[in-house]
């Protein structure tokens, strides 16, 4: 564990920067953009720089640590400020950085004709600092400070054009959904300091061989609904589709390539907890593989361009979280799935927002059809993203998806087999919406309506675009020479059990399988695309259409939560005025009305006031006589 | 005379001064009972600087016979709890006499009243939590309500009256069952070795359960009305309704405390078998609290019952830190107590500037704020953060810490407590969708943006919230030694961790 | 005939005076019957004395007739006031104090 | 051989100097000239109040039991009230001074051509004074009586005069002549069951002194029958008098009716003599047989506490108000008689003081809120007098407050007292209705508060007259006197704790 100093600025340059840009409003207009994808740069040399000096340094003095100030220290609970950059964290720091810094350059662009542009990047940077505290935090108390920190700024840029109440409504939705996640992370925290008095990750892994095997898949239940939450997995993936209302660079960056992916960080942070309850790991692979098909199938019927990619967002977290439930050696696969599903998943985000730009803000790809001879770089750039997404050899899809799917085969048994069908049924489908996507926008004939002109982006749009085209093709390769990523991820996930014991299937028949449900589902997209109605057409599958409603999560989640919610709202509202406060009413009335009785007897006649003291004699004779009997 | 009678008689004295400037000169009186109330702050600092920070006895202290018949004597002396307290009152003044410049304007009194009663309420909340006699306690606690009393009728709005009666009613009929438990405890006193009201003396007398049980009663039923749980809140809303911006900082900022503190100083340390006994009950309460405060808080039309409901919640949060008898939930308790007192405070302000600016205070009438005052906004919608406890806020350490101490003990409550910060990002964000976001309508596009003034008076308070929230550290150094005396006289330990390395 | 009698007598007495007042209208009557139970109090006070044997009773007996004088100087002078001005001396017609 | 009963003239001078200068104003009354009349009459009776207060003081110490052989025992408490009474005095008079509030011949028909004349004639009787002074005679000597000649002849003194100025009020002289019947009535009623009580007593002890009473029951020597009996009787007389609830229907009715400075100065002294004579009678008399009198005496101190807070409440005019407060008190002071400890009397003696000297103040508030007609006391015409005499609106409001116990007054002290004192021996349920029943009081004291401070001054114009020089420094000595009794009781309490003793 070396101990180094300069940790700290990957979280201090983005705050102070994003802290400058808001305070300083209007005054920082015209420089603050430039500025802030400076520092988002800078940030990223510096993560190159580590990365390259960790590579330098020879097993454990890999990962660094710093130690920053005593965050809360009460009683048997200390919590410190600190900060560990390990094989896992750069991973994500380069990813987070490169594609952030992409990201805001394209954003420079994309958002040139917002008033607000130095909010937005201030937001942007506020991100990217709080998604670095998140897998920079040393303990699961400083992860979640980043954790929520990222909803909050997830929460800023969905509401940025928050005048529009249905965006802000989006926004809400992200955040609450987000806080239900939240509650899971902070119950595992706190079964974890009761179980072992410690909340550090190094504290919480040398407990958790001890620990019982209740509390230990108690915890890892809790994780997993954490991370469904921020990853939006089954259950809690209604708010994915709405956060699309946010600006386009917003759902790249962080609908697409970082925040979602917080929850397999955090499975694979926690390594230790999953693999020592076998239990906890069953029900990660249940909801990755429900996610997985859950997302696809919405993906197959969304008009919406960028709901549609948000779909296959879902569906392709979908597989990693499965991946990171099969056991150590899934864990650096969901890595490799997730890095390569950043570059290309990001591209083609910022290409549907540059056709969108182009369509001056159309989402309905009915509207599109045949950009490829007006928008041929974007094409190429999308293209090139669609074939990596599909896992064609050569790209980087092929390297991450087959080896996820390989290793569900692997899991033997039973649900080995069920696990490697539905993946090959999810790339299949994949292969479908992906196809039917690149047919309905850049192929087939042109279907806008009269006002549009599409034309193709400027130069600041499309160069990170083609980069992170480049990142498609070659990341995969070159993360999977030699299974470069297995042995670098080696010592903190310790996948050392050679990966190749007992296959099911050799991984060759697996690679030709995949690739034959893929060529199946492209073309049925095309051959059902040839022709396209710019009105959605209504007789249609019953899965369509479902499909369209986003297999009703949203009505379901009112019908449970909302409904009930407003009405245990309401009822409680005038059940707190009639009952509490009407009994402190009622005290009072009960006051009045006996003071009012206790005056009728004063009637004025001195003949019954006497008549009262008389009574009162007799009555006290009568009480002493009894009393002395 | 020690610092603290000096830091008590000090607003006193300025009340005087005010009492004898020219009632005409509006800005003058508001000037000099500013500068007052910084003096007071000023020397709360210097006291808390010289305040010794492992001694966990209390500091500074002073006795002055007072009835001899009755060995009550004028003691005063504070320990680490009271000192962050007296902390928090004195800096919230100044910025509520800076927040609520006109305030005392369209009031039934002249602008002196305003200022002689506020400045009289300074004295007493410092009094109340530095009086180490039970008697010179009761007496200041039962005499805050009137100055509040007559602030809220005075100077508050709508139906200010019926809320002001109903807030003493409330709060005086507490006080009277307070009165019988504490006769019962001095008699006690008289009959094991010599009458006394000195807390120290009355923690160490022997008292047989039922009686314990009685008195505990009388004591927690009026701490339990002052900071509302759950069956006996219905006066803050009212209250909070009615009474101005200003006051109902300090209302439900400071005075609401003096409950959860008394729970901690007199409850537990003189009644410790009955707080066993008892805590369970308590527990269920402060849960309902949450849950009930956070739910109507959802429901809520007016800004300013909004904000006391949310607080109700808030206060379930503290109580269920104090009877769950951990370090870290008693720790997490008390500094909750100091966040709660400075978050109330940011959004009571920030609402009442929006209600003075707008007019109306149904959360319906406002509407895309964000774009006509960004600042006002912004520190709504900061003030609305620290309500939810969001992470690098002051509030999210207390919070933690408070469920991270029950869940040791009580699982299931502070796991019921968790879903309470479900509820509350609900009842924050609806709150801020509808004033803040959303189209601005024509009716409040002419709302004009925070003047210096305001601003000045919210950036200490929002720059607190963020301090704490980063390093908690010189509060949490102040209050772990009290809560160490507070557990080892309650004769409780640390659970300790179940896989020991 | 045993001296115990008369303390029954008194107690008759007493009983009848205080049932006088309760049940008669007139101002007048009314203030005999106190009078009659101040009466009924002389003649206890005098038996009491004959049987214990000491002086002290009649004593009293003495000053309680005093009293019973000057207490009728002054009710006759309010009784009288009240008449002149309410030119009835019925005790139910002074009922406007109530409630 | 006839030997003369020596008589400690020492310790009997304040009372002969007050029936000195009581018989002075008698002879002035008659003999001096009309305009001189009401300046000599107040000049005569202070200078007797203040005389008898100095000898009070010069005799303090020495307080014996056989002042006049077994008739009085001049003792601690009784000294201690009789200070009391005569600080009431002083106050009452300087309220009493103010002459509009009484009739220029109260023999006169009311409206009639007489009275009329008598006006213009600026004739005014100012038999008043005597008549006080003749009062306060007889409350100093009831609470130091021991033989129930004495008690019921100073009984006697002490009510007759109050009976005849109840009815001696300038405006609303019907009400007045009304209140004068009903209170001369009940009055007599209730002497006569306190003699036919005495009397019973002394069949069972054969003595006439309490002292003899405790021997003989302590020798269980009489018949019982007669004890209880006699018991009972005399506390009608004594319950009366103090207005515990079963016979306190005169209160309200009188309060009203009376004129203000007469009600104001009946209320505090009256109550302190008749709990003077009620504490000696009980603590020496009958502390042997207390078995029997304690459980209905705590029954109708329950009573009276929550009766007298329960009807204050829907009360509109301010005099009644008050009088059901003073019920209330009566009743606090009740559980002092029942708890029987040293304790319990210092605690009722500085009570009575503390809570006389607020109500004189009160009543004397009352007198200097006019209009047109003369004095106001409907409640709801007293709105918004916080705007228009915030002084006087919040040394009212002062009052009420010690009324209601609230902290920092002399009230709360007082209470705190008497309920440590009764929570010490041992009857705690008193201590809990107690603190219910002042939680109900604080009901509507706290409504009169509202209205005067927070609800707007409708039209009708009442308006405080600027009160005459005597009533102003009248109602600041009793506001000074409940504020530092609050912050500072131990000044008049250390006082009360000495003089807590009886002498047998």
């Amino acid at each position: 564990m070396t101990i180094s100093t300069n940790l700290v600025y990957f979280i201090a340059l983005p705050l102070f920067s994003s802290g400058l840009l808001l305070l300083l409003g209007r005054k920082a207009d015209k420089w603050g953009h430039i500025f802030a994808t400076l520092v988002s740069a800078s940030v990223f040399i510096i993560g190159v720089i580590e990365f390259f000096a960790m590579q330098g340094r020879e097993g454990e003095a890999r990962a660094a640590t710093q130690k920053l100030f005593e965050w809360i220290s009460v009683g048997s609970l200390q919590v410190d400020a600190g900060l560990l950059l390990d094989q896992l964290s750069i991973c994500f720091v380069l990813l987070i950085s490169g594609v952030g810094t992409l990201i805001h350059i394209y954003s420079i662009a994309y958002m040139s004709h917002d008033r607000d542009r130095r909010r937005f990047f201030a937001y942007l940077n506020l991100f990217i600092a709080a998604m670095l505290l998140l897998v920079l935090g040393d303990s699961y108390l400083n992860l979640y400070v980043g954790w929520e920190g990222v909803g909050l700024a997830s929460y800023l840029l969905i509401g940025f054009w928050n005048e529009k109440p249905a965006y802000a409504a989006a926004a809400k939705k992200a955040f609450v959904a987000n806080r239900v996640g939240d509650v899971g992370l902070s119950l595992a925290i706190m079964i974890a300091f009761t179980q072992f008095g410690t909340v550090t990750f190094a504290g919480v892994k040398e407990g958790a061989s001890g620990a019982s095997a209740g509390a230990l898949t108690a915890i890892g239940a809790m994780l997993l609904l954490a991370a469904a939450g921020k990853s939006a997995q089954f259950p809690l993936q209604s708010w994915l589709g709405d956060a699309m209302a946010g600006p386009t660079p917003v759902s790249a960056l962080i609908h697409a390539a970082t925040m979602v992916t917080a929850g397999v960080y955090l499975i694979t942070r926690s390594n230790f907890i999953f693999d020592a309850s076998p239990t906890a790991q069953l029900m990660v692979v249940i909801v990755g593989a429900i996610t997985l098909l859950f997302g696809a199938l919405i993906g197959t019927a969304k008009d919406d361009i960028k709901k549609a990619l948000a779909a296959s967002t879902m569906s392709q977290i979908g597989y990693m979280i499965l991946a990171t439930g099969l056991g150590p050696v899934g864990y650096a696969f969901a890595i490799m799935h997730l890095i390569t599903h950043g570059f290309f998943k990001a591209g083609m985000f910022l290409g549907a927002g540059s056709v969108m730009h182009g369509m001056n803000d159309e989402v309905n790809m009915r509207r599109y059809g045949a950009l490829r001879k007006v928008m041929p770089i974007t094409a190429a750039t999308f293209g090139l993203g669609y074939l990596a997404i599909l896992g064609v050899p050569p790209f980087a899809g092929f390297y991450s998806k087959d080896k996820i799917i390989e290793t569900a085969f692997d899991s033997g048994g039973i649900q080995g087999i069920l696990l490697g069908s539905i993946t090959l049924l999810g790339a299949g489908i994949t292969a479908f919406y992906m196809t039917r996507v690149m047919v309905l926008t850049f192929i087939g004939t042109k279907r806008w309506d009269e006002k549009a002109h599409p034309h193709e982006s400027p130069f600041l749009m499309w160069a990170p675009m083609a980069a992170l085209a480049v990142g498609s093709v070659a990341s995969g390769f070159l993360l999977n020479s030699g299974s470069a990523l297995v042995n670098w991820l080696q010592p903190v996930v310790n996948a050392n059990q050679e990966y190749h014991s007992g296959h099911l299937l050799p991984p060759i028949v697996v690679s030709i399988m995949a690739l034959t449900v893929v060529a199946i589902g492209v073309a049925i997209a095309v051959l059902k695309y040839r022709t396209v109605p710019v009105v959605a057409p209504e007789n249609v599958l019953g899965i369509t259409k479902a499909a369209r409603k986003d297999l009703y999560q949203d009505s379901f989640n009112e019908a449970v939560f909302m409904r009930p919610g407003q009405k245990l709202t309401a009822g409680l509202v005038n059940t707190d005025y009639k009952v509490v406060d009407g009994l402190v009413r009622l005290v009072g009335w009960v006051v009045q009305i006996s003071a009012s009785n206790l005056r009728n007897i004063q009637n004025g006649y001195v003949r019954s006031y006497a008549l009262i003291m008389v009574l009162g004699v007799i009555a006290l004779i009568a009480a002493v006589w009894m009393v002395t009997l | 005379m020690s610092i603290l009678t000096s830091l008590l008689l000090l607003p006193l004295f300025g009340a005087l001064v005010v009492g004898f400037l020219p009632a005409s000169n509006a800005k003058l009186v508001k000037q000099v009972a500013l500068a007052f109330s910084l003096l007071v702050t000023l020397v709360s600092i210097v006291m808390a600087l010289s305040f010794d920070r492992n001694n966990s006895a209390m500091q500074f202290t002073e006795v002055r016979t007072w009835i001899s018949a009755f060995n009550i004597n004028y003691a005063v002396g504070i320990d680490g709890m009271a000192l962050v307290l007296i902390l928090m009152t004195t800096i919230l003044v100044p910025v509520v006499f800076l927040a609520g410049w006109s305030e005392s304007e369209n009031g039934r009194w002249n602008v002196k009243v305003f200022y002689i009663l506020l400045l009289i309420l300074e004295t007493m909340m410092i009094g109340v939590f530095s009086a180490t006699d039970v008697f010179l306690f009761y007496v200041i606690f039962e005499a805050m309500l009137l100055p509040v009393y007559f602030l809220i009728g005075g100077y508050g709005s709508g139906e200010r009256a019926a809320a002001a009666m109903k807030f003493l009613l409330y709060s005086l009929f507490g006080g009277l069952l307070m009165l019988a438990a504490v006769i019962g405890l001095y008699i006690i006193s008289v009959n094991q070795g010599g009458a006394t009201f000195d807390i120290a003396r009355l923690s160490q007398l022997s008292i047989d359960s039922t009686t314990q049980n009685w008195l505990f009663l009388g004591f927690f039923i009026a701490f339990a009305i002052k900071a509302p749980l759950w069956p006996f809140h219905t006066w803050l809303p009212t209250a909070a309704k009615s009474a101005t911006a200003g006051t109902s900082t300090l209302l439900l900022g400071v005075l609401d405390k003096v409950g959860t503190y008394g729970m901690i100083r007199f409850c537990m340390s003189f009644f410790p078998d009955a707080t066993k006994t008892f805590t369970p009950a308590i527990i269920t309460l402060a849960v309902i609290s949450i849950l009930y405060g956070a739910f109507l808080a959802i429901g809520q039309k007016d800004i300013n019952s909004l904000i006391a409901f949310t607080s109700i919640s808030h206060f379930g949060f503290i109580t269920l830190g104090i009877f769950a008898l951990t370090s870290q939930s008693l720790t997490g308790a008390i500094f909750y107590m100091v966040n709660h007192g400075f978050g109330t405070a940011a959004l009571f302000l920030t609402a009442g500037w929006m209600i003075k600016r707008r007019g109306s205070s149904q959360i319906a009438d406002f509407g895309g704020l964000q774009r006509v005052a960004p600042v006002l906004a912004w520190s709504f919608f900061i003030a609305g953060l620290s309500a939810l406890a969001l992470p690098g806020l002051s509030s999210f350490v207390s919070e933690f810490l408070v469920l991270l101490g029950a869940f040791a003990k009580y699982p299931v409550a502070a796991i019921l407590g968790t879903l309470g910060i479900i509820l509350a990002a609900l009842y924050v964000l609806l709150a801020v969708q509808r004033a803040i976001h959303g189209e601005t309508p024509a009716s409040s596009a002419g709302i004009s943006d925070l003047n210096l003034r305001e601003k000045i008076a919210i950036a200490p308070v929002i720059a607190i919230l963020v301090l704490l929230g980063f390093y908690p550290k010189p509060a949490l150094e102040v209050i772990n030694p009290t809560t160490q005396t507070i557990m080892t006289n309650a004769g409780v330990s640390d659970p300790v961790a179940k896989v020991v390395k | 005939m045993d001296i115990s009698n008369y303390i029954y007598l008194s107690a008759i007495l007493f009983t009848i005076g205080a049932i006088g007042v309760v049940v008669r209208r007139n101002a007048i009557v009314v203030f005999m019957c106190i009078e009659l139970m101040l009466n009924a109090a002389n003649l206890a006070f005098v038996t009491f004395s004959r049987i214990h044997g000491n002086l002290a009773g009649q004593v009293t007996s003495f000053f309680t007739m005093v009293v019973a004088a000057c207490e009728v100087v002054v009710g006759l002078a309010i009784i009288v006031a009240i008449y002149r001005s309410r030119r009835s001396a019925s005790v139910d017609d002074a009922n406007l104090l109530k409630r | 051989m006839l030997s003369a009963p020596n008589l400690d003239y020492a310790l009997l001078a304040p009372i002969m100097i007050i029936l000195g200068g009581a018989l002075i104003g008698v002879l002035i009354e008659a003999f001096a000239k009309p305009a001189w009349r009401a300046r000599l009459q107040l000049v005569i009776s202070l200078a007797a109040i203040v005389i008898s207060f100095n000898q009070l003081v010069r005799v303090r110490n020495d307080g014996s039991s056989i002042a006049a052989v077994t008739s009085v025992s001049v003792d601690g408490a009784g000294m201690f009230l009789q200070g009391a009474i005569l600080i009431f005095a002083f106050l009452g008079i300087l309220v009493i001074a103010d002459q509009d509030n009484f009739a220029p011949q109260a023999s006169a028909l009311p409206g009639s051509a007489e009275e009329a004349a008598a006006i213009q004639a600026g004739k005014q009787q100012t038999e008043v004074f005597p008549l006080t002074m003749f009062a306060v005679a007889g409350m100093m000597l009831f609470p130091v009586a021991t033989d129930y000649i004495t008690l019921f002849v100073a009984l006697e003194v002490l009510s007759l005069p109050l009976y005849l100025m109840a009815g001696l009020s300038r405006r609303r002289r019907l009400l007045s002549q009304e209140a004068a019947l009903k209170y001369f009535l009940l009055g007599a009623y209730s002497s006569a069951f306190f003699l036919f009580g005495a009397a019973l007593l002394y069949g069972y002890s054969g003595t006439i002194s309490l002292n003899g009473l405790t021997d003989a029951i302590r020798g269980n020597t009489g018949n019982d029958v007669f004890l209880l009996l006699g018991i009972i009787f005399l506390s009608v007389g004594l319950l009366f008098k103090v207005g515990a609830v079963p016979f306190h229907s005169w209160k309200p009715d009188v309060y009203q009716g009376a004129p203000t400075p007469i009600t104001g100065f009946m209320a505090a002294a009256t109550k302190a003599a008749a709990f003077g004579a009620t504490l000696r009678i009980f603590y020496l008399g009958l502390d042997a047989a207390q078995t029997s009198w304690k459980p209905f005496i705590a029954v109708i101190s329950v009573i009276t506490m929550i009766v007298g807070s329960l009807a204050a409440i829907s009360q509109r005019d301010m005099k009644r108000m008050l009088a059901y407060s003073s019920i209330a008190h009566a009743g606090f002071v009740l559980t002092a008689i029942v708890s029987l400890s040293e304790n319990a009397l210092s605690a009722s003696l500085f009570y009575l003081f503390a809570y006389g000297v607020a109500t004189i103040g009160a009543f004397a508030i009352i007198t200097i809120v006019r209009d047109s007609a003369g004095e106001v006391s409907d409640v709801n015409r007293w709105i918004g007098l916080g705007k228009k005499s915030p002084l006087v609106a919040s040394v009212f409001s002062l009052f009420l407050l010690s009324f209601a116990g609230i902290p920092l007054t002399s009230g709360f002290v007082g209470k705190f007292s008497i309920f440590s004192a009764a929570y010490e021996s041992g009857n705690i349920t008193l201590v809990v209705v107690g603190v219910l029943s002042s939680a109900i009081a604080v009901f509507f004291y706290l409504r009169v508060i509202l209205m005067l401070f927070f609800t707007d001054a409708t039209t009708d114009s009442i308006s405080v007259v600027i009160p005459s020089i005597l009533t102003r420094i009248s109602i600041s000595i009793s506001a000074i006197f409940t504020i530092t009794l609050g912050i500072a009781p131990s000044l008049v309490f250390d006082i009360a704790q000495d003089f807590a003793y009886f002498l047998r």
